[in-house]
C-alpha cells in the first residue's frame, strides 16, 4: 500500500436526523470521524455489525448521502460540491453493487432496457455498438445473451447479483463499492459470486470497498480489512495480520465469535457479553468500553471512559485505536488451527 | 452427550413427502424424508434454499401452508403418531412436547402484546390448570433461564422495544417454558450479528445441558452444525443426500454434495486460494426432478468418474454402511475415493 | 404518545384554517357577482345593494373574512338567503335526521362488514373467500339509490311492511321514527358495506401473512385465540384508520338516500343549497361537513396509534 | 419462520387462483357489452331518443320499443344507448382530469420531498378533507349543471385521492435501491422518475383508471338522480335517473331500468380492476 491513494476519507461525520418537528429531534452519529485509504488495484474489506455504520461510508462515498463533515477525495479531487458535468465524470469513476438483489432492479424493465442506462447516460455507445457492448458485458459476468429479453425477477439471486455487477462495470470505474453483495445467498452461490470478483480485479485492475459482515468473505476478497464499531474505525490492517494478531479487543472478540469450524472441536467461540443496544456509548470515551473484557481485566480505567482512543500504528502493519493496545497478551492460541480451514 | 447413541428415540420421521401443486404442476418439495432424532441429541439440518428443510421442519409441525399438503410418511413424537392426531390435539402438542424457536424472533413476537403477556400465553394455553396468580412468577423464572437482563422491566415491554438478541432468548424462552421433548430451531441466529449468534448458540447448549432436550437445529450453515450439532442431515433437492456424526461427515464426506457445499466455504486465515471451489449450475426443478440421481447434473465425483449412465438413469438409494452414516450415492466408497484422490 | 397526540392535532389546525378559507374563497370564485347571480340579471337594484351590504360585499376581502370567521366561531354562519333565517338555526334543526341516519347506517354496514371481511381475510383463496370478494365486487357497483329503489319497491310498495317514505324525529314517536329508519339506514348501510369489507379483508390479510401467525400456532394457541389475539388484534389499527376515512362515504351515500326517501337531513339541505343558488348556506355545510371529517379522522388516528405500541414511540 | 416455501411457490398470494380467470372472464365481457352498447347501441336500436310520444306514456317492454316508453313516451332503449354515450364521454373526461393532475403532482411530491412536499401535501389533505361528492356538488354550484360541468366537477373530485395514492406509490418507490442504482449511474432526476418511477407506477395507474371509470358512471349517476348532473331531456344515464325519479313512487321499474346499465357497467370495471390487480401483483412479484 504505497503510491498515491485513489479514494482518500478524512474525518467522516454523518449525523441522522430523527424525524418529526422541533428542536427535540436527536441526532445519531452513523459515521464518527472515520478515516482511511483506498489504493489502486487494491480491495479494502469494511466489517462491522449492524450500526457499525459500514453501509452509511459505502453511501457516502458513492454520493447517495451528503456527509456531515469531514472529506471524500478521489485522485486528490474534494467530492464536495461538485456540480454538473464534474459529477457525471465521477460517477463514472466511481461505482456501486447493491446488497438486496430483489429490489436492486426495477421489476418492469428487462436486462436490455436497465444494462443500457450506463451507455445511454454518459452517451458511450447507442445503436449496433450498444447492442454489442451489452453483449459483451453479459458474458463478461457469466452470463448469456438471450438473457437480455428477461425481466430481473426471472433470474436466480446469483444470476441477479451477477447483473447488478454488469451494471456498475459498464462505465468502467476505477472503484467499486460493494455493499453486502453476497449476503442472503447460498453457500454454493457466494462462492461463485466471490470468484466473480476476484477474477473481475485481477483482469480489470479495480479497486474496491468491500462492504460485508461475513469476515470469511471478506478474508478472501480483501488485502486490508477495517473494523467498526459504533461509526467508528477501531482497527484497520492486512488482512493476516488482522485476522491472527488483532489489536483491539473488538477485533479479537469479533474474530472469536466466528465458528471456527474445526469439526469435533465443540463450541469454541468467545462470547461476548452485552449488545450494542445496550450500551450507552460515552462520547467521550471508547465506544466499546462497556463490552470490553480487557477493560475490565485492566481495573475498568478511567481514561477508556473519558478519552477517545485515536488510531495508532499497531504491529504488524496496521492501526487501532485502543488505549491500551500494547498490554495486551497475544489473543488466541491456535491460529494456525484457525486457518486449517477445511483444507 | 456421551450415551447419545443409547438413548431412545425422541422424534421418527419415515418417507415424509410434501406436494405443492399449483396451476396445474405439482412440486414434490419434500420427498421421502426419514430420519431420526434421539434424546438429548442435536441433529443439524443443513441444505441450501429450495432444498426442503424448511417444508419438513413445517411438516413436522403440521403447519404445512396452503397449497402445500403431506402426501406420505409418517411423523413420531416418543409414541405419538402425529398424523393421526386431530387438529386439537395436534395444536395441544405444539408448543408443549415439540416446540419451534423461529429464524426471526423481531417477526415472529406479536407487535402488540407485551412480553410477559406473550410469554404466558403457552402457559395459558398449555397448563390451564396452573393458578393465574403463579404465572408471573413462572414468566419471570424462565426470562431469567434464558439470561435475559432485568426481566422484572422486560415484561411489561413491548418486542420493538427489545433487541434483536433479547428478542430471540424471549422466543427461546417461549420454546423452552413447558420443558418439550423436542425444539425445533429454524435458523435462530441467521438474522442476528455474530456476536449475538455465539450468545444464543451458547444458550441453545446450555438448555440442551440443563434439561436435555433434544434440538433439530435447522441451518444453512455448515459451521455452525460442526461446533454444536452431534449428527448431521444434509438435504439437497426434496431428500436427505447424507447423514451422520457430524465429525465424520464434516471430515470425510461420503456424498459429492456434501464435498462440494463444504469446499465452497472460504476458508479463514493463510494466504487465501486464489479461487473457491464451486458448484457449478443450480438445484433442478421441484416439479420435474430428474430421473437419476438429483446432483448428477452438477457432479465433479461424477464428471471424474466418466460420467457413468447410472448416475443419470437409476435414482441412488440412501444407502447405511451399518455405522451410523448413510449416503444417496451410487458411487460412494472406496472405489469412488481412490478416483478421486 | 402525548408528543405525537400533539403533533397530530396541530396539524389539523392549518387543515382546518385552510378549509375555512377555502369555503369563504369558493363563494367568492363564483363568476360576477354572487348576489346578481342568485337573484338574476333583472333584478331591483336596491334588493341588491341591501343584499350586497348583508353580505358585507361591498368591504375588502380580508375583512369580509375576519368578520365571517369570527361569527362562525361563535356559531353564526350567516341567514340564508331563501329563507332568511339564520343558518344555524336550520342546520342544528336538520342534524339529529341525518346523525340517526348515518348512525344506524354505520350500524348496519359494519354488521355486514367486519364479519364478511374478516371471514374472507383469514382464508385468503378459499371458497368463502372468492364468494365475498365477487359479492363486494358486486356490491360496489349498485348505486345506493338503486338498492333504494330496490328496497323500497321490495318492503314498501309490495309488501307494504314499512313506509315507503318520511320521517319523524325519535322524540316524537319512537317506534314510528325506528320503522321510518330501516329502509333508509339498510340502504345507506349496504352500499357502504362493500367498501368497509374490502378494507376489513385487505387489513386482516395482511396481517395473517405476517410470521408470527404461523409462530403462534407452532407455540400451540388455539385457533380461536389466535384469530382473536393475532390477527383481528393487529388488524385493528389499520381498520380504525379506514373507519374514519368510511366517514366520507357515509356523508355522500347520506346525500343521495336523504334525497330518496325524502329524509330531511343536512344532506337534503346540500342539495337544496346549490340548486337554489343559497351560498351562504353552500360555505357553511362546506365548512362543517370538511370539518367534521378532519375531526373524526383525527380521532381516528389517535385511537389508531391508541391500539399500536409501535406508533406511540415516534 | 421465514419458510422458504415461497422460493418453491412462485405465486405469491394463494388467493385469486381458480377465481381470477373466470370473474375475468364475466368482467371482460360487460365490459364488451357496454363498449358494444356504447358503439353500435343506438344503430341497432334504430328509435329517436329525443322522439316525444305524449299518446304512448309508460308503455310496457314489447314491439318497437324493447324497454318500453318513458313519462313522454320516448324510447327508453335508445335513450340509455345515446346515453351511454354521454355517461362514458363524462366518465373518460373526467378519469383523465384527475390523472392528469395527480400523476406530476403526486411524482414531484413524493419524489422531491422536503418542504414541497409538506406544502403540497397540506393542500392535498385539505381537498382530501371534503367528500368527493361534495367536491362535486361544489364545482356544479360555481358554474351550473351541464356536460362540461359534470366531468369538470367529477375530475376534481377524484384528484385529492388520487394524488395521494400516487404520492404514497412514489415515496414507496424512491426508496428502493434500483433507484440509488441508477442515481450512482449518474441519471438525472428527470431520467430517474422516466425509468424507475414512472414504469413502477404503471401498475397502480392502469388498476386505478378502471376504478375511477367505476367511480365515475356511479357519480354522475347520483348527481343526474340529484338533479346536479346532465339536464333533461339531454340524454346521459344520470339524467334518465332524474327522469324517473319523479314518478319513483308510481312507476319504480323506470328507475330500476335505468339503474341496470350502471350496474352492469360499473360491476364489469370492478372485475377487470380487481384481476388486474392479482395479475401485476404477480408479475411483480415474480
Amino acid at each position: 500500500m504505497s503510491g498515491e491513494s485513489l479514494l482518500s476519507v478524512r474525518g467522516l461525520v454523518k449525523d441522522f436526523r430523527e424525524r418529526g418537528f422541533g428542536p427535540g429531534r436527536t441526532a445519531v452519529r452513523a459515521v464518527d470521524d472515520v478515516s482511511f485509504d483506498v489504493y489502486p488495484g487494491e480491495t479494502l474489506g469494511l466489517v462491522g455489525e449492524s450500526g457499525s455504520g459500514k453501509t452509511t461510508i459505502g453511501r457516502l462515498i458513492v454520493r447517495l448521502e451528503e456527509p456531515t463533515a469531514g472529506r471524500i477525495e478521489l485522485r486528490g479531487q474534494d467530492l464536495r460540491g461538485l456540480s454538473g458535468r464534474r459529477s457525471l465524470e465521477f460517477r463514472r469513476d466511481v461505482q456501486m453493487i447493491f446488497q438486496n438483489t430483489q429490489n436492486a432492479f426495477n421489476p418492469r424493465r428487462t436486462v436490455r432496457s436497465v444494462l443500457s442506462d450506463p451507455y445511454q447516460i454518459h452517451r458511450l455507445a447507442s445503436g449496433a455498438e450498444l447492442e454489442e457492448r451489452i453483449g459483451g458485458l453479459l458474458r463478461r459476468v457469466g452470463l448469456t445473451t438471450p438473457m437480455l429479453d428477461r425481466y430481473p425477477q426471472q433470474f436466480s439471486g446469483g444470476q441477479r447479483q451477477r447483473l447488478g455487477i454488469a451494471r456498475a462495470l459498464a462505465v468502467q470505474p476505477a472503484l467499486v463499492v460493494a455493499d453486502e453483495p453476497v449476503s442472503g445467498l447460498d453457500v454454493s452461490v457466494q462462492a461463485q459470486v466471490l470468484n466473480l470478483f476476484a477474477e473481475l480485479r485481477r483482469e480489470l485492475g479495480l479497486a474496491m470497498l468491500f462492504i460485508s459482515h461475513d469476515l470469511r468473505a471478506v478474508y478472501f476478497l480483501c488485502e486490508r480489512i477495517a473494523v467498526l464499531y459504533l461509526g467508528r474505525l477501531v482497527e484497520i490492517g492486512p488482512r493476516r495480520t488482522l485476522l491472527e494478531d488483532p489489536v483491539h479487543p473488538y477485533t479479537r472478540a469479533l474474530i472469536g465469535s466466528i465458528p471456527a469450524f474445526r469439526p469435533g472441536g465443540g463450541f469454541t467461540r468467545t462470547v461476548i457479553k452485552g449488545e450494542i443496544s445496550d450500551s450507552e456509548p460515552v462520547k467521550a470515551g471508547c465506544h466499546f468500553a462497556p463490552r470490553c473484557a480487557r477493560w475490565r481485566e485492566l481495573g475498568q480505567p478511567a481514561r477508556c471512559r473519558e478519552e477517545r482512543p485515536l488510531l495508532r500504528p499497531a504491529a504488524g502493519g496496521g492501526l487501532a485505536a485502543c488505549h491500551f493496545a500494547e498490554s495486551s497478551p497475544r489473543p488466541l492460541d491456535g491460529v494456525a488451527e484457525l486457518a486449517g480451514g477445511i483444507g | 452427550m456421551n450415551d447419545v447413541k443409547t438413548a431412545e428415540t425422541v422424534l421418527r420421521v419415515r418417507d415424509l413427502a410434501v406436494e405443492f401443486s399449483l396451476r396445474g404442476s405439482v412440486a414434490r418439495a419434500v420427498d421421502g424424508v426419514g430420519f431420526e432424532v434421539r434424546a438429548g441429541e442435536i441433529v443439524g439440518m443443513v441444505g441450501e434454499s429450495g432444498s426442503g428443510k424448511s417444508v419438513t421442519m413445517l411438516a413436522l409441525l403440521g403447519l404445512v401452508p396452503r397449497p402445500g399438503r403431506v402426501v406420505a410418511g409418517s411423523v413420531r413424537l416418543r409414541d405419538i403418531e402425529l398424523g393421526a392426531l386431530s387438529l386439537r390435539e395436534l395444536a395441544r402438542l405444539r408448543g408443549r412436547q415439540m416446540a419451534l424457536i423461529p429464524s426471526d424472533a423481531g417477526a415472529a413476537l406479536n407487535p402488540v402484546t407485551r412480553i410477559g403477556s406473550q410469554v404466558g400465553e403457552g402457559l395459558a394455553a398449555h397448563l390451564p390448570e396452573l393458578p393465574r396468580a403463579e404465572r408471573p412468577a413462572r414468566i419471570l423464572d424462565i426470562l431469567k433461564r434464558v439470561g435475559l437482563p432485568r426481566p422484572e422491566q422486560q415484561v411489561r415491554r413491548y418486542p420493538h422495544e427489545l433487541s434483536g438478541g433479547m428478542q430471540q432468548r424471549v422466543a427461546v424462552a417461549m420454546g423452552v417454558q413447558l420443558g418439550p421433548d423436542l425444539l425445533i430451531a429454524d435458523e435462530p441466529t441467521t438474522a442476528l450479528d455474530v456476536t449475538i449468534q455465539a450468545q444464543i448458540l451458547q444458550l441453545l447448549l446450555d438448555v440442551r445441558e440443563q434439561s436435555g432436550t433434544s434440538i433439530l437445529f435447522i441451518t444453512h450453515d455448515m459451521t455452525t452444525v460442526a461446533e454444536i450439532c452431534d449428527r448431521v442431515l444434509v438435504m439437497y433437492a426434496g431428500q436427505i443426500v447424507e447423514s451422520g456424526p457430524v465429525v465424520d461427515v464434516c471430515t470425510a464426506p461420503a456424498h459429492p454434495y456434501t464435498r462440494a457445499l463444504l469446499d465452497a466455504i472460504p476458508p479463514l486465515g493463510g494466504d487465501p486460494p486464489e479461487r473457491l471451489t464451486t458448484i457449478p449450475g443450480a438445484p433442478p426443478d421441484p416439479r420435474a426432478w430428474p430421473a437419476g440421481c438429483r446432483f448428477a447434473e452438477r457432479c465433479r465425483l461424477r464428471e471424474q468418474l466418466g460420467n457413468p449412465d447410472k448416475c443419470t438413469s437409476l435414482a441412488p438409494e440412501l444407502a447405511s454402511d451399518g455405522a451410523g452414516r448413510r449416503s444417496r450415492c451410487h458411487f460412494t466408497g472406496s472405489a469412488a475415493e481412490a478416483v478421486v484422490r | 404518545m402525548l408528543r405525537y397526540a400533539l403533533g397530530r392535532v396541530l396539524l389539523a389546525v392549518p387543515l382546518l384554517f385552510g378549509l375555512s378559507v377555502l369555503s369563504f374563497v369558493y363563494v367568492r370564485l363564483i363568476p360576477g357577482d354572487p348576489v346578481t347571480a342568485m337573484l338574476g340579471v333583472n333584478s331591483n337594484p336596491t334588493v341588491v345593494a341591501q343584499l350586497r351590504e348583508q353580505f358585507g360585499l361591498d368591504r375588502p376581502l380580508p375583512g369580509q373574512y375576519g368578520d365571517w370567521l369570527a361569527g362562525v366561531l361563535r356559531g353564526d354562519f350567516g341567514v340564508s338567503f331563501r329563507s332568511q333565517m339564520p343558518i344555524s338555526t336550520i342546520i342544528v334543526d336538520r342534524i339529529p335526521a341525518t346523525l340517526q341516519l348515518a348512525g344506524a347506517g354505520l350500524v348496519v354496514s359494519l354488521l355486514i362488514a367486519i364479519p364478511a371481511g374478516v371471514a374472507a381475510g383469514m382464508r385468503p383463496g378459499s371458497r368463502l373467500d372468492s364468494l365475498i370478494t365477487s359479492a363486494t365486487l358486486f356490491g360496489l357497483a349498485v348505486p345506493a339509490f338503486f338498492l333504494g329503489t330496490l328496497l323500497m319497491l321490495l318492503f314498501a310498495l309490495t309488501l307494504h311492511l314499512v313506509p315507503s317514505q318520511g320521517y319523524v324525529p325519535f322524540a316524537d314517536d319512537p317506534a314510528q321514527s325506528l320503522r321510518l329508519t330501516l329502509l333508509p339506514a339498510l340502504t345507506l348501510g349496504l352500499a357502504i358495506s362493500p367498501y368497509l369489507a374490502r378494507l376489513t379483508r385487505s387489513a386482516v390479510v395482511e396481517v395473517a401473512q405476517e410470521p408470527f401467525v404461523p409462530f403462534a400456532r407452532a407455540k400451540g394457541l388455539a385457533p380461536r385465540k389466535i384469530s382473536v389475539g393475532y390477527v383481528l388484534r393487529n388488524a385493528l389499527p389499520s381498520l380504525v384508520a379506514a373507519l374514519g376515512l368510511t366517514v366520507a362515504s357515509l356523508m355522500a351515500g347520506s346525500i343521495v338516500v336523504e334525497a330518496l326517501f325524502n329524509w330531511p337531513g343536512t344532506g337534503r339541505l346540500v342539495t337544496g343549497a346549490v340548486t337554489e343558488r343559497d351560498y351562504a348556506m353552500v360555505e357553511a355545510l362546506l365548512l362543517i361537513y370538511g370539518g367534521l371529517f378532519i375531526v373524526v379522522n383525527l380521532v381516528c388516528e389517535l385511537a389508531q396509534s391508541l391500539l399500536d405500541p409501535r406508533v406511540r414511540l415516534t | 419462520m421465514k419458510t422458504q416455501v415461497a422460493v418453491l411457490v412462485t405465486e405469491p398470494r394463494p388467493a385469486a387462483r381458480r377465481r381470477v380467470p373466470l370473474l375475468t372472464t364475466v368482467g371482460a365481457s360487460l365490459g364488451l357489452l357496454v363498449l358494444l352498447t356504447i358503439v353500435i347501441g343506438p344503430w341497432l336500436i334504430g328509435q329517436d331518443p329525443y322522439a316525444i310520444d305524449i299518446g304512448n306514456r309508460f308503455a310496457g317492454p314489447g314491439g318497437a320499443h324493447w324497454l318500453g316508453t318513458d313519462e313522454l313516451g320516448r324510447d327508453v332503449a335508445s335513450r340509455i344507448a345515446y346515453g351511454a354515450r354521454a355517461t362514458a364521454l363524462i366518465a373518460v373526461g373526467a378519469v383523465a382530469i384527475a390523472t392528469a393532475i395527480a400523476i406530476p403532482l403526486g411524482v414531484l411530491t413524493g419524489f422531491l420531498g422536503g418542504w414541497v412536499d409538506l406544502v403540497v401535501t397540506r393542500v392535498v389533505d385539505l381537498f382530501f378533507a371534503i367528500p368527493s361528492l361534495l367536491v362535486a356538488i361544489g364545482v356544479i354550484g360555481l358554474f351550473g349543471a351541464s356536460v362540461t360541468t359534470t366531468v369538470l366537477a367529477l375530475g376534481l373530485s377524484y384528484w385529492p385521492f388520487y394524488t395521494r395514492l400516487i404520492r404514497s406509490a412514489v415515496v414507496g418507490l424512491r426508496s428502493r435501491p434500483n433507484v440509488d442504482a441508477a442515481r450512482v449511474l449518474g441519471a438525472s432526476r428527470l431520467r430517474v422518475i422516466r425509468t424507475e418511477i414512472l414504469t413502477g407506477l404503471v401498475p397502480l395507474v392502469l388498476v386505478q383508471t378502471t376504478v375511477l371509470l367505476g367511480f365515475a358512471i356511479l357519480d354522475e349517476a347520483a348527481l343526474g338522480f340529484l338533479g346536479l348532473g346532465v339536464q333533461p331531456p339531454q340524454a346521459s344515464w344520470g339524467s334518465r335517473l332524474a327522469e324517473s325519479r319523479e314518478f319513483i313512487l308510481v312507476h319504480p321499474e323506470l328507475a330500476l331500468v335505468a339503474g341496470v346499465p350502471i350496474v352492469l357497467a360499473v360491476f364489469a370495471m370492478n372485475l377487470l380492476s380487481d384481476s388486474l390487480r392479482d395479475r401485476l401483483d404477480a408479475k411483480r412479484t415474480g
